[in-house]
């Protein structure tokens, strides 16, 4: 099914608020350009994401998660990006062995003060998104 | 030691222990009402151990009473099920002084599906199947039919490395050594992630479009012990308890990121499935994913902490920008 | 027997592509690794050599694991209800089992129960049951203890018996006695083939090993219903997964639930059983939560409950929940094992 | 034995016998082999003679369950056992009380009549309510009890059982004599009421007898006085509306209350009756017009509710306090009174009116309906404890009642918590008269 050329794709950006969510902040003020295909969560770490979130995402149509937290170290309840990384490890290669296309699953570290790298990887996935074509998965449904 | 003699001594153990009051249940096998079918004993009667059995059949995880039965157990455990009781110790669903573990050194176990399709006769049809080390013989009608023993055997015993239970209070016969140089048949994890993603997706869409949902996978499943599934949930509803495809998939792949690290590969969720949807090419190769990733395999130490509340500072984030 | 008829095994291909032309035909089929009654795909007959009994019983093709009740949309005036498209064609099942068929009987008796289900009741009648006697029986089929046999042709419509090379064909029912008489290429049975069938029903029938005694068993059961221990034994191994009540061919239990998704929805129902502990979860109580009562519950519904109720014991000694279950749980060891009333 | 046999020397062999204890023809014993194998139960040597002079026994039981599943009527053949009463039962905020199961038991005839179950249920409506077949679940309790006290086949709680003799003797539940049912209108102008008085002034036994209580009816009288309103009361003449008993089973006793205070009623050409209990305003609305007692029934709340809208009630005092008003079961699911209260609490000055967080139909009751009022409640399971923490945390200054049996289970419980000098319990009747200068 050749999709339409004005197709955009949906991205879902799970942000920890102490790191992400203030970097995408800050990106804003500083007025960086990156897409606006991303719709944002707020969630308190990125260890709060759980894999039932991601595959539900992909269900109700978006064609792309993105999880992104604070660097390994920096993290404001010590050990939630770690348990993220191990956790997000292990969805991302399940979740492509069963069949999902690998760009569809993203992950970041972002922390509060780089709001140009948030802007480059927004715009890095979508470009990714954009390669393969929209989210068919769950087509079937209405 | 032959089977019989370890079916002695285990049956003696079972006895002195209800006697002695070391334990309060013994959960072992006994002869199923089929042929060639082995089922759980659940007994607190010391008179009931008579019955304990062990032959090729023994299939079952016995474990999964664990987090069910109060009180002190003595469990027959092959290699899987000591993995997966030391599990179970590592998320303290079970203390280990209440656990007396009869480890029973497996040499593999008959697949009676295999068998069925070897000589495409049904389990009751056949006359007798005996083994002797690597070799095994069918009667059918009169005849012996004599293959070699990894035709029969379950993929998951023909891929166990580590068929001598590690954590035991009695060992019943000496450790064995894992079968050699094998390819198992029906788990085609290699097939599949040489298959391109498209037909991926739908192979599996497919399988589950035949699932009824009589959640067998998990209520036979050591590992899935929690009190409410995520599947239950009503307030948010994630998924539907009809068995849509959409819903079968996600209850699956839930429950196989749920259970990673806990999932000793005994191969019963495959075995008990009654749509024979190969759910093991699922769950080994999640637990392929967790031992490439972390060399992490569940339950091989009783003090380590479960996989996913551990961490290292680096470690698996070549994916992550 | 008068007009029963012979078929050799090899025209079965011609005789329901015959029937084809007016029924939608369901033979025993391969699904994946899994066996059901499926559309006919036209040729294969393969079925007649490895057909001993479907995992799935033909229940599933009147009250399917899930099916959809009606959609609904909310819109300015309100919610517009669509009726999901009934199917209605005239269907016909080759080679049901009597076990099976006299489940569909019980189930009927159930549907229909006060509340006259249309879902199940719309595709059971206009559906003729084309019935083929066991001759190889399962090790776990216990039919002769309860009033039926490898042979019963009570529920069916037209029996086919398997005597070696042919089908000894007998007509039961008017509808039968009608779709005969439109078939050709069926021969007059002889006094030699009539005798071979009883020869071959005598057989089968002594080949049913497994027997139980439902004397009373309802009196026994209500007896024992307050006895804990006895329970407790019997449900000690269960590990409360749907496997026996969703196969075995006489549960109804159903849940309902919705689907939405932003303004519009369908409704569902699907199988549910009373195995699962959230089954009987109720505000602030659940009295069924323990595994014995849940256990208690399953036997005491088919062997007490129906029988008081509607007269007729709810199993048809098919045997699916013994072979299918996960840890060879034995509803006949359950059954035989019941204290006798004190 | 003996009294069987001289009997039926006398008079013949009876064709069945109604025999009140289950004892008297089924024993402990082991069962012989001729009574296991019918599956029969070990019987008395009275069971086996009357057994072979073929005379029946009639079981107590039969009839009560026939009682029960009569009261239930044909909504409790259709109860499908979803157990949302027992959701919504008030009960089990502070023990476990299975209302499904009462139900269950009544729909197959296996009622526990020893069991204390059955004494429990306020009949405070939450479930008859919510119950999505209409199962009338109070009648079916108030049934169940009347087959304990009728048919003696079961125990009566102790204080229920004082209680029901002193309203057949004194005519009031606290055992006070009858004479003295006037004398907390001793020191109040207030009239004997004539055929010709306008309205008739009905206390209910607790605002007449007890003496904390009083100021209820006092207050009550002396704002009907201020406003210059023709009214009276007949004092020791006035019995118990019987509204509790009914419920508490004892039927007979009700029925002679209610026919003496009918009666009276008649007697005097009584044409409005003013009450200031809504288990009298039940009473009186909707059981007495069966027993012939028909007349116009007002609560308190209601007629002040009307007076302020015609503008002949208003008021000189401010009360500057948070007020927060209990729906009383009876006034307000039973009856669907709710909004007059809030109205003449809010036109009171000064005065912020709040609310409970279950209020209207979901207000969680006093435990003090259906006789529950004269048994005794164990500590931890009172809902007024419940109610006046909510009530608390609200910061609430006054909690308004519009019920005696709320107004003591309230005060006791504010006492319990000794809270007597944060929160003050009070009779809207109460707050009006103050609010019109009223000396308290």
């Amino acid at each position: 099914m050749k999709q339409e050329l004005g197709w955009e794709p949906k991205l879902l950006g799970f942000l920890c608020r102490w790191c992400s969510y203030a970097g995408a902040d800050l990106a804003g003020i500083s007025r960086k350009k990156y897409p606006a295909n991303i719709e944002v969560i707020r969630v308190p770490c990125s260890g709060r994401v759980d894999p039932l979130f991601i595959i539900k995402a992909l269900r109700l149509g978006f064609d792309g998660v993105l999880v992104s937290g604070c660097y390994p170290g920096d993290c404001h309840y010590q050990t939630g990006n770690y348990r993220a990384r191990r956790r997000m490890a292990i969805t991302k290669k399940f979740l492509e062995y069963i069949g999902i296309e690998p760009q569809r699953i993203q992950a970041s570290w972002v922390s509060a003060s780089e709001g140009g790298k948030f802007a480059e990887v927004v715009t890095a996935v979508t470009k990714e998104l954009k390669e393969i074509e929209h989210n068919q998965l769950f087509a079937d449904e209405k | 030691m032959k089977n019989n003699e370890i079916q002695q001594r285990l049956r003696q153990e079972a006895k002195t222990l209800l006697e002695q009051g070391q334990v309060e249940y013994i959960v072992g096998y006994e002869t199923g009402s089929l042929k060639f079918t082995t089922t759980p004993l659940l007994t607190k009667n010391k008179d009931d151990t008579d019955r304990l059995i062990v032959n090729p059949f023994i299939v079952n995880n016995l474990s999964v009473y664990l987090t069910e039965i109060k009180g002190k157990v003595g469990i027959v455990a092959k290699g899987c099920d000591s993995r997966s009781v030391v599990s179970l110790i590592q998320d303290n669903k079970i203390a280990r002084e209440d656990i007396v573990i009869m480890g029973i050194p497996c040499p593999g176990l008959i697949d009676l599906k295999k068998v069925e399709l070897l000589l495409s006769k049904d389990r009751d049809e056949l006359g007798n199947i005996t083994r002797d080390e690597d070799r095994v013989v069918i009667t059918i009608d009169g005849k012996g039919r004599d293959f070699p023993i990894t035709e029969v055997l379950f993929d998951n015993c023909l891929e166990c490395q580590i068929p001598t239970p590690q954590e035991y209070d009695i060992l019943l016969g000496e450790p064995t050594t894992p079968i050699s140089g094998n390819v198992s048949k029906r788990t085609n994890i290699k097939e599949l992630e040489a298959t391109p993603r498209e037909e991926r997706w739908n192979f599996w869409k497919e399988e589950f479009s035949r699932c009824i949902r009589c959640y067998a996978c998990r209520n036979v499943c050591p590992a899935c012990f929690c009190q409410r599934c995520f599947v239950e949930e009503s307030e948010p509803q994630w998924i539907l308890p009809t068995p849509k495809w959409q819903d079968n998939l996600i209850f699956q792949v839930i429950r196989n990121i749920h259970v990673a690290g806990r999932c000793t590969d005994c191969g019963e969720c495959e075995r008990v499935c009654p749509m024979n949807i190969p759910l093991r090419s699922l769950t080994r190769k999640m637990y392929e994913i967790v031992d490439e990733l972390f060399q992490y395999k569940a339950g091989m130490d009783k003090n380590a902490l479960p996989l996913l509340t551990a961490y290292e500072p680096t470690e698996a984030e070549d994916f992550i920008r | 027997m008068s007009g029963s008829k012979i078929i050799n095994k090899k025209d079965i291909g011609k005789l329901l592509s015959q029937w084809n032309e007016e029924f939608v035909i369901l033979v025993p089929s391969k699904e994946g690794d899994t066996t059901k009654m499926a559309k006919w795909d036209g040729k294969d007959t393969g079925f007649i050599d490895w057909y001993r009994n479907t995992v799935q019983a033909s229940k599933t093709n009147f009250f399917p694991p899930m099916e959809e009740m009606f959609s609904f949309q909310k819109d300015k005036e309100g919610y517009h209800i669509g009726l999901a498209s009934s199917d209605k064609h005239k269907q016909l099942i080759f080679a049901i089992r009597p076990c099976d068929a006299n489940a569909l009987a019980i189930l009927d008796v159930a549907f229909k129960d006060g509340y006259e289900d249309p879902y199940y009741l719309s595709r059971r009648k206009d559906t003729l049951l084309i019935g083929l006697g066991c001759i190889n029986p399962y090790d776990s089929c216990f039919c002769t203890s309860l009033g039926s046999s490898p042979f019963d042709s009570t529920n069916v419509d037209i029996m086919f018996t398997d005597i070696g090379e042919e089908f000894f064909i007998e007509e039961v029912t008017e509808a039968g006695k009608e779709l005969v008489a439109k078939t050709e290429g069926l021969r007059e049975a002889s006094k030699v083939d009539e005798a071979k069938a009883s020869k071959v029903k005598e057989a089968s029938y002594n080949k049913v090993t497994r027997k139980i005694d439902t004397r009373d068993i309802d009196k026994k059961l209500l007896a024992c219903f307050e006895n804990k221990d006895y329970w407790e034994k019997v449900s000690a191994k269960c590990i409360s997964c749907g496997i026996c009540t969703f196969l075995c061919p006489t549960c109804y239990c159903f849940d309902i639930n919705d689907e939405l998704v932003r303004k519009q929805g369908t409704r569902f129902r699907s199988w549910d059983s009373c195995a699962f502990p959230i089954y009987t979860e109720m505000p602030v109580e659940n009295p069924r939560l323990e595994k014995w009562r849940r256990v208690r519950q399953k036997v005491c519904h088919k062997f007490e409950f129906f029988p008081m109720n509607f007269g007729v014991v709810a199993c048809t000694g098919c045997g699916r929940c013994i072979r299918l279950c996960g840890v060879n749980w034995d509803i006949t060891q359950a059954i035989e094992s019941v204290p006798a009333i004190i | 034995m003996w009294v069987l046999w001289a009997w039926v020397e006398r008079y013949g062999i009876p064709k069945a016998l109604y025999v009140d204890w289950k004892n008297v023809y089924v024993t402990q014993r082991e069962p012989t082999l001729e009574e296991q194998l019918p599956g029969e139960l070990p019987l008395t040597r009275f069971r086996m003679a009357c057994k072979k002079l073929g005379i029946e026994i009639l079981s107590p039981y039969k009839e009560a369950t026939e009682v029960i599943a009569e009261a239930g009527g044909d909504p409790l053949k259709l109860c499908y056992q979803c157990g949302l009463c027992t959701g919504v039962c008030p009960w089990n905020l502070v023990r476990s009380f299975i209302v499904r199961r009462i139900i269950h038991e009544a729909q197959i005839g296996a009622t526990d009549f020893g069991g204390e179950e059955a004494w429990i249920c306020a009949t405070c409506r939450a479930c008859v309510q919510r119950c999505p077949r209409g199962v009338e679940i109070i009648d079916i309790m108030r049934a169940t009890r009347r087959a304990v006290v009728s048919l003696g086949i079961g125990v009566v709680p102790d204080a229920l059982r004082i209680s029901a003799k002193n309203i057949a003797g004194a005519g009031n539940p606290l055992g006070e004599a009858p004479e003295k049912r006037g004398d907390w209108a001793k020191d109040i102008k207030v009239k004997k009421f004539t055929p010709s008085t306008e309205i008739f002034y009905f206390p209910c036994c607790i605002p007449a007898y007890d003496p904390d209580v009083k100021r209820v009816s006092q207050a009550t009288a002396t704002i009907l006085n201020k406003l210059g309103i023709d009214f009276g009361i007949l004092g020791s003449e006035e019995k118990c509306c019987g509204e509790a008993i009914r419920k508490a089973g004892y039927e007979d006793t009700f029925l002679s209350m209610a026919q003496s205070n009918i009666d009276l009623f008649n007697n005097n050409s009584v044409k409005t009756v003013l009450v200031s209990s809504p288990h009298c305003y039940h009473t009186f609305k909707n059981e007495y017009p069966e027993l012939g007692g028909r007349f116009e029934v007002v609560h308190i709340t209601q007629y002040l509710a009307s007076l302020i809208e015609e503008g002949k009630l208003n008021f000189s005092k401010e009360i500057n306090k948070k007020v927060i008003y209990s729906d009383p079961c009876y006034l307000g699911r039973h009856n669907g009174v709710y909004d007059e209260p809030r109205k003449i609490l809010q036109s009171i000055p000064g005065l912020e009116l709040i609310e409970f967080p279950d209020s209207r139909e979901d207000a969680i009751c006093c435990g003090g309906g259906g006789g529950r009022i004269w048994m005794d409640t164990a500590k931890g399971e009172r809902f007024s404890d419940i109610r006046v923490e909510q009530a608390l945390e609200k910061g609430a200054g006054i909690i308004a009642m519009a019920c005696p049996y709320c107004f003591l289970n309230y005060r006791d419980s504010v006492l319990s918590m000794d809270k007597a000098e944060v929160i003050e319990v009070k009779d809207i009747s109460e707050i009006v008269a103050e609010a019109m200068g009223w000396r308290q």
